[in-house]
């Protein structure tokens, strides 16, 4: 099977999944408690009952359950994500807007985790025993057990307040005009503190993996084949440990990226970090259910997106998934 | 006729504002929070909206810090002794942002069509109303069915914001495309809203009122969290925080910083007013001595020290200090657990715990539930806070299913706005948290409350709402917690900020930077 | 006498603390004459690899060598420092090992991993490298080379994997080759093409051999000396055709007596009451299917009718792939036959439902490969025994009374039976196995390579207790091995199986004397040590 | 197996500390009865400034130090109950899709999927908000997003363990199925659940510390997450009040990992691989 048709076929599995979790999600939400209407009037700061009417009217409130959920439904599948009463646009539009800030935030941390976390893996295994390796191995469990929101707290604490060397929150500088590359830069900036926080968990993750893989690949057998043909210690964890050893992190990278875009939603909060995980958040204290499915929807999209990803690496790095299966 | 002579004095004394040398320029960065669901103020008017939308739309009329009316779109006003003629005296030569001359009509179909369709809150004024004619391009005469003492408090931008009739006629209101891009005749034009993280308004350079305003932009900042916000003040990315955007306990933090003041002012057309509604209907708090007991059983002054970090004023009844009409003759509850624990044994409390809702807008507002729930299981009382969020608390209290929950109110600058509309029997529905919740109950007082409104004399007023305020009371109606204040940060370079009754909301038409 | 290639001179490798001896290899000392091959034998565990592994410098961690030196062009191998060690591997010391499906790595190119052996010793240029790996992989009879230096390991077969690693070990032309088992996980043809390779590059290198292994027949075919190691001391050494015809250490004729000799015990008078009877058996696999996968059919089982009859042990013999385990699963009914007949006293057990099934389980019984999977780590070897029989209705006390005396019959004790599967060794866990299907008094016992795993003398044991049994309790055995060697030691008659079908039945004597088949004559003569045994039978 | 644990020093050093946690909230109602809730001192009361308030006070003056120690009841029961929650629907579905394999497989392996797309924490929030943030409405959330990763563990386990030839045995024995599952098969995977479990636990007390961080937690509960969560807007000034809370965890999600790891290297040295999935 080539690795287009495994893409599309994952594909058309991906496309139901995310149908059933719109179902789903439909039910759970319609389930809670509190009436978007009810919301919105009260948040004006007066409300008769004429208003809610309207706005119930307006929302399709008023209309039965399975209208409303086939209404739903019956808009995703043209890629209509519905309407956001509650922000008066398009949730298509909503998460677009945001998705560049989730995706810029995410991918980085996930980028960072995941080299700096294979780096330090293999600098461990190559140091098994040694003090250098416990030191990396108990710093990786400190942030493994640290947090994710604390530690997001600290660093604005310690870089942001105390020494001043790097914005503690937001996306860029508002109103700076800046353009070109010192908009980058700036933008650079703003990511630092929250894409290190994401990314320090999942840097543990996947250090104590890397090592632990590395370590386990290196008692192999074809790692005796490599060293009875006279290859150099570094050689062999380059050619033959390394490649092998990265298998079951690529593995579990893909499984835990749904973790990673639900810590998202921590580090957009301490960070105000204009991004999807937020927009779910402050939605959900709203009930504008259109927003809240339609982050679900596309954050799932992202998780699915990363196992995709994932498998195209396996796929890349292990030449006997095509073939066999 | 009488006429409003403090207008033509202050009007001059804004025209002749320039020879004060106020530097012209500059951008303003005021954190907004939580970020506004719509900028088009006919049909949002929650709070966030309002101070955004406040740069944009006007009314006829705005009000200083002592509540008195002044000039905006309305240069003049008249009103006839019997108080049921209002006739205003409009601008000339104003604009709305897209070019288009605003006139009469524009204000005649704000009030009479497009706010009779959408605000729900101006609706109960305009019950009041007869008719609104605009006998030429410049004059808006409105008619009053029977006098409506605090009719002059409904001119506000957020109760009845003048919107484009040449824009909206005709249309479905709440569907129009327009409302992306809010059309005003305000000192700012609405520029870019980057969702998530900040509005940005720019300067109306054809704004009616010589000079003003004097800055070139203002940004909104979204900023979802207080410790954030706090740290933008701090570093200087926000030059003004609005009452509320931080919690009380950073307030001294950060008002002992350099070049920062801070004011109270600002909030008088609002005087917003904390209280726990008991349900009057059943469970132990359907028990005058219950109620009185928990006003008894909590220590509001050390939870207006602690909890509010000393801002504000304990509340003894319904109405404001701040506002008019207010009576200090009535019941005082101190902090007498012992009084408390008495009231409870004499109506035999069998322990029964009871549910308190905190009001779900941040730290200040649990810890205050924390703090009463301490004192009242310390005379005896068991309670457990139930958790929930916005849109639980607004259907909790909308259908009555609570036992205690804390909310505030603003009062509109006068008990017939603000006020009545928590305790008269009409206003028993469900649906609404903004009514009567609590349900009590009080057809004597119901006949007072509709006097009141209608009188047309303050005097006649103010003897009616007395009596009300000293009986209810004594009914603990609801447990009145406390007048609340949120002091607005700022940097002391920034002048003229806060000026009128309703604060930030219109501050920046005025407001200039101190080179 | 000339120089030898390499000797070893009082050797002994220290284990780590907490192993069960404190020496892996003691006092050993021997040499390798260049050109000659020097097989090792000895039991697992005797120290044979590990003493190639402190030749190479690949000793596990804790493990060191204690004392004594390895000459080596005129070094001490031993002491050399790392780098020198590393320098020496592959370019003049060589090595290849036992399991060529995990010795390549399975995410290189078979061409990169021989052209690896270059560029780790700087050899060449890339261009260069690629024509040498082609080179080789023509040398050591790879097929289609420009294909084979393209492909993963897992596209090729256990035999080409091992040519593949003995093309990497050829590369760079070494002095010593040391061939740790590398015929054990092969298929009995294929061993006996990687051995004629050997033997073929060794007359074209002139390089010396180490040949560790534990077979005899293997050192028949290829040794010119012969060492033979136990627990990590030599006990006998010599010429190969010496220590084969005239073993001075009694270890040393243990373990050849112990070798299925291929000596054909005398034929029995058999029954004609079928105990299994299997009739027209398919069985076919189907993998892979879905909307893009192509579906793949394995014809397991072929169109394949025999019958074991009451008493009899038949011998199902075949090389990997050839159906024989599939046959042996379906006979007992771990899997079900696509059709055909199972007639097991009469009854079709091919054709009852799961809850009918339950009720005859009993008739048919197996003993298992792998004495360490075959037995619940947590149950108790008494429950292990009892399951089936009280499952079947029997009372516990009489169940487990019946288990204690099977424990005696299969040479246990009584006692075994209230002890954990861990503390028994491999012989004594096949033991318990056969204990716990006989104790279902079954009509027939399937035998799925029930001594592959063991060791030579081991192995032994166990097929003394089968053909013990044989004759006291008259069991009814489906035999099935891979190793023509055992089967003739226990089996009445043999049926040779090769991709799914049936290739020949007989009795033993008919196939080992007069094959009819071409492929049977093929695998008798791919036996190891076939021309030496052959020697032997006539010699009995 | 005790003795390789024992002799794990990291282990030993996480035992310790949980011990240390269970303690204090177990004696927790002994220390400080009047509970977490009283305000005892003027708030904001730094760490040793006053008698008796060694961890100082918090922004309504109540005593931080009882607070920690009630936080501690409230994680560790979340941690516990949700942990065993999750085992409970995830070990059956495991165990009979990896034992029944084919479309039962398929259902539940797509099922678990499912739930592993849509990330869990977000899950684990709009569950709490619909619910309303209680102690039986947080730990449940906590074990519907937990409980995936023990379906896929317990999944391959059993697949595994099932190829054995002891299962075949069994069957030849003529077991039934359910009965091979339970006395067979699932005894053989207990090690690595074990391990799982004690990791999960770690998770889960960070979880439920996230949720009562962004407000989502049980009112009447005191938790380390909510203090820090109450904290953070005065972590300038108060710094403890943040500090504190943030170390139990730490220190209390670090102890169970390191249980965790000892199991783990006591119980199957090769877990890390296998329960990778």
């Amino acid at each position: 099977m080539s690795i287009l048709t495994a893409i599309l076929w994952r594909l058309a599995k991906a496309a139901l999944t995310l149908l059933a979790i719109a179902v789903l999600n439909f039910f759970l939400l319609h389930a809670a408690p509190g009436d978007p209407a009810v919301v919105l009037a009260g948040e004006a700061g007066a409300a008769d009952e004429k208003m809610i009417e309207q706005l119930r009217e307006r929302f399709g409130l008023d209309q039965p359950f399975y209208v409303q959920l086939g209404k739903y439904v019956g808009g995703i599948v043209q890629l209509d994500l519905g309407y956001s009463f509650r922000q008066d646009a398009p949730v298509s539009q909503l998460i677009l807007d945001r998705l560049p800030a989730t995706l810029l935030l995410t991918l980085t941390a996930f980028g960072i985790s995941l080299v700096c976390g294979i780096a330090l893996g293999v600098a461990a295994a190559a140091r098994v025993g040694k003090l250098s390796d416990s030191a990396l191995t108990t710093l990786a469990l400190l942030f493994y057990a640290t947090p994710l929101y604390w530690l997001a707290l600290m660093a604005v604490l310690v870089f942001s307040v105390w020494l001043g060397w790097l914005p503690g929150f937001g996306y860029e500088t508002v109103g700076a005009g800046l353009t070109g590359l010192d908009r980058v830069l700036d933008i650079l900036a703003h990511l630092i503190l929250p894409a290190l926080t994401l990314g320090l968990f999942f840097m543990a993750v996947y250090m104590r993996m890397t090592r632990a893989s590395m370590l386990e690949v290196s008692q192999l057998d074809f790692v005796k084949t490599a060293k009875a043909k006279g290859l150099s210690g570094p050689a062999i964890r380059r050619r033959h440990i390394l490649r092998n050893a990265i298998l079951p992190v690529v593995t579990l990278a893909g499984l835990q990226a749904g973790q990673l875009v639900g810590g998202a939603v921590l580090t957009e909060t301490v960070f105000a970090w204009p991004g999807i995980g937020r927009l779910m958040f402050e939605s959900l204290a709203a009930r504008d259910y259109n927003t809240i499915l339609g982050v679900f929807l596309v954050s799932a999209a992202m998780v699915i997106l990363f196992n995709i990803v994932t498998d195209i690496v396996y796929r890349i790095v292990d030449p006997r998934i095509g073939a066999t299966a | 006729m009488r006429y409003l002579k403090a207008t033509t004095i202050l009007v001059a004394a804004a025209l002749a504002a320039p020879a004060f040398a106020q530097d012209s320029g500059g951008r303003l960065d005021i954190v907004v929070q939580p970020e506004p669901p719509g900028l088009m103020l006919g049909l949002v008017q929650n709070g966030p909206t309002q101070m955004v939308a406040g740069d944009i739309y006007e009314s006829l009329l705005r009000y200083n810090t002592d509540l008195e009316p002044q000039p905006s779109l309305a240069k003049s006003w008249e009103i006839s002794d019997d108080g049921l003629v209002y006739t205003f005296h409009l601008n000339e030569g104003v604009k709305w942002h897209d070019g288009a001359p605003f006139t009469a009509a524009d204000v005649v179909f704000s009030a009479d069509v497009f706010l009779r369709e959408t605000h729900a809150r101006l609706r109960a004024s305009l019950a009041y109303v007869d008719t609104i004619e605009a006998p030429d391009a410049n004059t808006v005469v409105f008619t009053l069915k029977e006098p409506f003492g605090p009719f002059i408090n409904a001119f506000e931008t957020g109760t009845m914001p003048i919107v484009p009739k040449h824009i909206y006629e005709g249309t479905d209101f709440a569907n129009n495309p327009a409302n992306a891009t809010p059309i005003g005749t305000g000192p700012f034009k609405f520029d870019k809203w980057e969702k998530g993280s900040y509005i940005h308004l720019v300067k109306n350079e054809d704004y009616y009122v010589d000079g003003l305003p004097h800055l070139d932009e203002v940004f909104y900042r979204v900023i979802p969290d207080a410790a954030a916000r706090a740290v933008a003040f701090e570093t200087g990315e926000v030059d003004v925080l609005p009452g509320g955007s931080v919690e009380n306990w950073d307030i001294p933090r950060l008002a002992g910083m350099d070049n920062v003041c801070t004011t109270g002012k600002g909030w008088e057309f609002f005087a917003p007013h904390a209280w726990m509604w008991l349900n009057n209907r059943e469970g132990p708090t359907a028990d005058k001595r219950f109620r009185q007991a928990v006003m008894y059983a909590m220590n509001r002054e050390f939870m207006k020290d602690v909890v509010w970090n000393g801002y504000g004023k304990v509340a003894t009844g319904p109405v404001s200090s701040r506002t008019n009409f207010y009576s200090d003759d009535v019941t005082i509850y101190n902090h007498d657990p012992a009084k408390a624990k008495a009231l409870l044994a004499e109506m035999g409390y069998d322990g029964t715990p009871v549910r308190l809702l905190p009001l779900p807008y941040g730290e200040t507002w649990q810890r205050w539930a924390e703090a009463v729930r301490q004192n009242l299981t310390e005379v005896g009382i068991k309670v457990d806070i139930d958790s929930t969020d916005v849109a639980g608390w607004n259907e909790k209290t909308a259908n009555w299913d609570y036992d205690m929950a804390f909310t505030y109110l603003y009062q509109y600058g006068d008990p017939a706005l603000g006020v009545s509309r928590n305790y008269t029997a009409d206003r028993i529905k469900k649906g609404s948290p903004w009514n009567n919740v609590e349900g009590y109950n009080n057809p004597e007082l119901d006949a007072k409350w509709a006097n009141a409104a209608t009188l047309v004399k303050p005097e006649d007023r103010m003897a009616l709402y007395t009596e009300i305020q000293k009986e209810i009371v004594d009914d603990v109606a609801v447990a009145w917690m406390q007048e609340l204040e949120f002091p607005t940060i700022y940097r002391c370079n920034v002048q003229d900020l806060v000026t009128t009754g309703i604060g930030i909301n219109d501050g920046p038409r005025n407001a200039w930077i101190k080179k | 006498m000339t120089q030898p290639a390499l000797s070893i001179e009082n050797l002994s490798i220290g284990l780590p603390e907490g192993a069960d001896r404190d020496f892996a290899v003691q006092n050993l000392s021997f040499a390798i004459e260049k050109g000659k091959i020097l097989c090792v034998v000895g039991e697992s565990g005797s120290g044979k690899s590990m003493t190639a592994n402190a030749l190479m410098g690949l000793l596990p961690p804790g493990v060191t060598v204690k004392g004594g030196k390895a000459v080596f062009e005129g070094q001490d191998v031993l002491t050399l420092p790392e780098t020198e060690k590393q320098a020496m591997r592959g370019e003049r010391m060589a090595m290849i090992f036992q399991e060529p499906m995990t010795a390549l790595n399975p995410l290189m190119r078979i061409g990169d991993q021989i052209a690896e052996v270059f560029a780790a010793h700087n050899r060449l240029t890339a261009p260069e490298r690629r024509k040498r790996a082609l080179a080789l992989i023509q040398e050591v009879g790879l097929p289609d080379p420009e294909k084979i230096i393209r492909a993963y390991p897992f596209q090729l077969s256990g035999g080409q994997r091992q040519r593949a690693m003995i093309a990497m070990a050829l590369a760079l032309e070494p002095k010593l080759l040391i061939a740790d088992e590398p015929t054990t996980a092969l298929d009995v043809t294929t061993q006996a093409q990687i051995l004629k390779l050997i033997l073929d590059l060794r007359e074209q290198h002139g390089m010396a051999v180490m040949f560790i292994t534990h077979d005899f027949g293997v050192v028949a075919e290829i040794a010119d000396q012969v060492i033979v190691m136990q627990e990590g001391k030599m006990v006998e050494s010599g010429a190969a055709q010496e220590v084969l015809v005239t073993p001075k250490h009694p270890y040393t004729q243990r373990l050849l007596d112990a070798i299925p000799t291929g000596k054909l015990p005398a034929a029995r008078a058999l029954g004609t009451v079928p105990a299994l009877e299997i009739k027209s058996l398919r069985k076919t696999y189907r993998t892979g299917g879905g909307l893009f996968k192509p579906v793949r059919e394995v014809h397991a089982v072929d169109n394949v009718s025999l019958s074991v009859a009451r008493g009899e042990v038949l011998g199902l013999v075949g090389e990997s792939g050839s159906g024989k385990s599939t046959l042996g699963r379906t006979a007992v009914r771990l899997v079900t036959p696509d059709s055909g007949q199972v007639l097991v006293g009469g009854v079709d057990i091919a054709a009852l439902s799961e809850e009918e099934l339950r009720k005859e389980r009993h008739k048919v019984q197996m003993v298992f490969q792998d004495p360490y999977a075959s037995l619940n780590p947590r149950q108790k070897i008494i429950s292990a025994i009892t399951g089936g029989p009280i499952t079947r209705g029997i009372p516990r006390d009489k169940a487990e009374a019946r288990a204690r005396e099977l424990l005696e019959v299969v040479g246990l004790g009584a006692d075994a039976a209230n002890r954990y599967p861990h503390e028994f060794s491999g012989g004594q866990r096949q033991r318990i196995g056969i204990a716990r299907a006989l104790a279902m008094d079954p009509e027939l016992i399937v035998a799925d390579e029930a001594v592959s795993a063991l060791d030579v003398s081991i192995q032994a044991q166990v097929l003394d207790l089968l053909r013990d049994l044989r004759s006291r309790l008259d069991l009814s055995i489906l035999f099935i091995t891979h190793d023509l060697r055992v089967a003739a030691q226990l089996c009445d008659r043999i049926a040779v199986m090769q991709k799914g079908k049936l290739v020949e039945i007989g009795t033993v004597h008919e196939i080992f004397q007069s094959p009819k088949q071409a492929y049977t004559r093929q695998l008798l003569a791919a036996v190891p040590g076939a021309d030496w045994q052959r020697d032997a039978v006539a010699t009995a | 197996m005790w003795k390789r644990f024992r002799t794990n020093i990291g282990a030993m050093i996480g035992v310790g500390i949980l011990l240390a946690v269970i303690l204090i909230a177990l004696c927790a109602p002994l220390i400080y009865p009047h509970g977490p809730w009283q305000m005892v001192q003027r708030p904001f009361l730094p760490p040793m400034s006053v008698d008796g308030l060694p961890l100082g006070t918090d922004t309504l003056g109540r005593n931080v130090a009882a607070q920690l120690a009630y936080g501690a009841q409230v994680s560790l029961l979340v941690g516990l109950v949700s942990t065993i929650v999750a085992l409970l629907i995830g070990v059956p579905l495991g165990a009979v899709a990896g034992f029944y394999g084919n479309w039962v497989d398929e259902g539940a392996m797509r099922f678990t999927e499912f739930f592993q797309t849509i990330p869990n924490f977000a899950l684990a929030i709009v569950l709490v908000a619909i619910f309303e943030p209680s102690l039986a409405s947080i730990t449940l959330a906590i074990a519907i997003v937990s409980w995936p990763p023990v379906a896929r563990l317990v999944r391959a386990e059993v697949m595994s363990v099932r190829k054995r030839e002891f299962v075949d045995a069994a069957r030849l024995a003529g077991l039934s199925r359910p009965k091979i599952l339970m006395t067979q098969v699932l005894p053989n995977t207990v090690s690595p659940i074990i391990v799982m479990a004690s990791l999960m636990v770690a998770t889960a007390i960070l979880l439920e510390s996230s949720l009562s961080f962004l407000g989502l937690g049980d009112p009447n509960a005191m938790s380390w997450g909510y203090m820090i969560g109450a904290a953070r807007t005065v972590i300038r000034t108060s710094w403890w009040l943040s500090f504190f809370p943030g170390i139990a965890i730490v220190l209390t999600v670090l102890a169970l990992n390191l249980i965790g790891e000892g199991l783990n290297d006591a119980l199957n040295p090769h877990l890390s691989r296998k329960g990778r999935a």
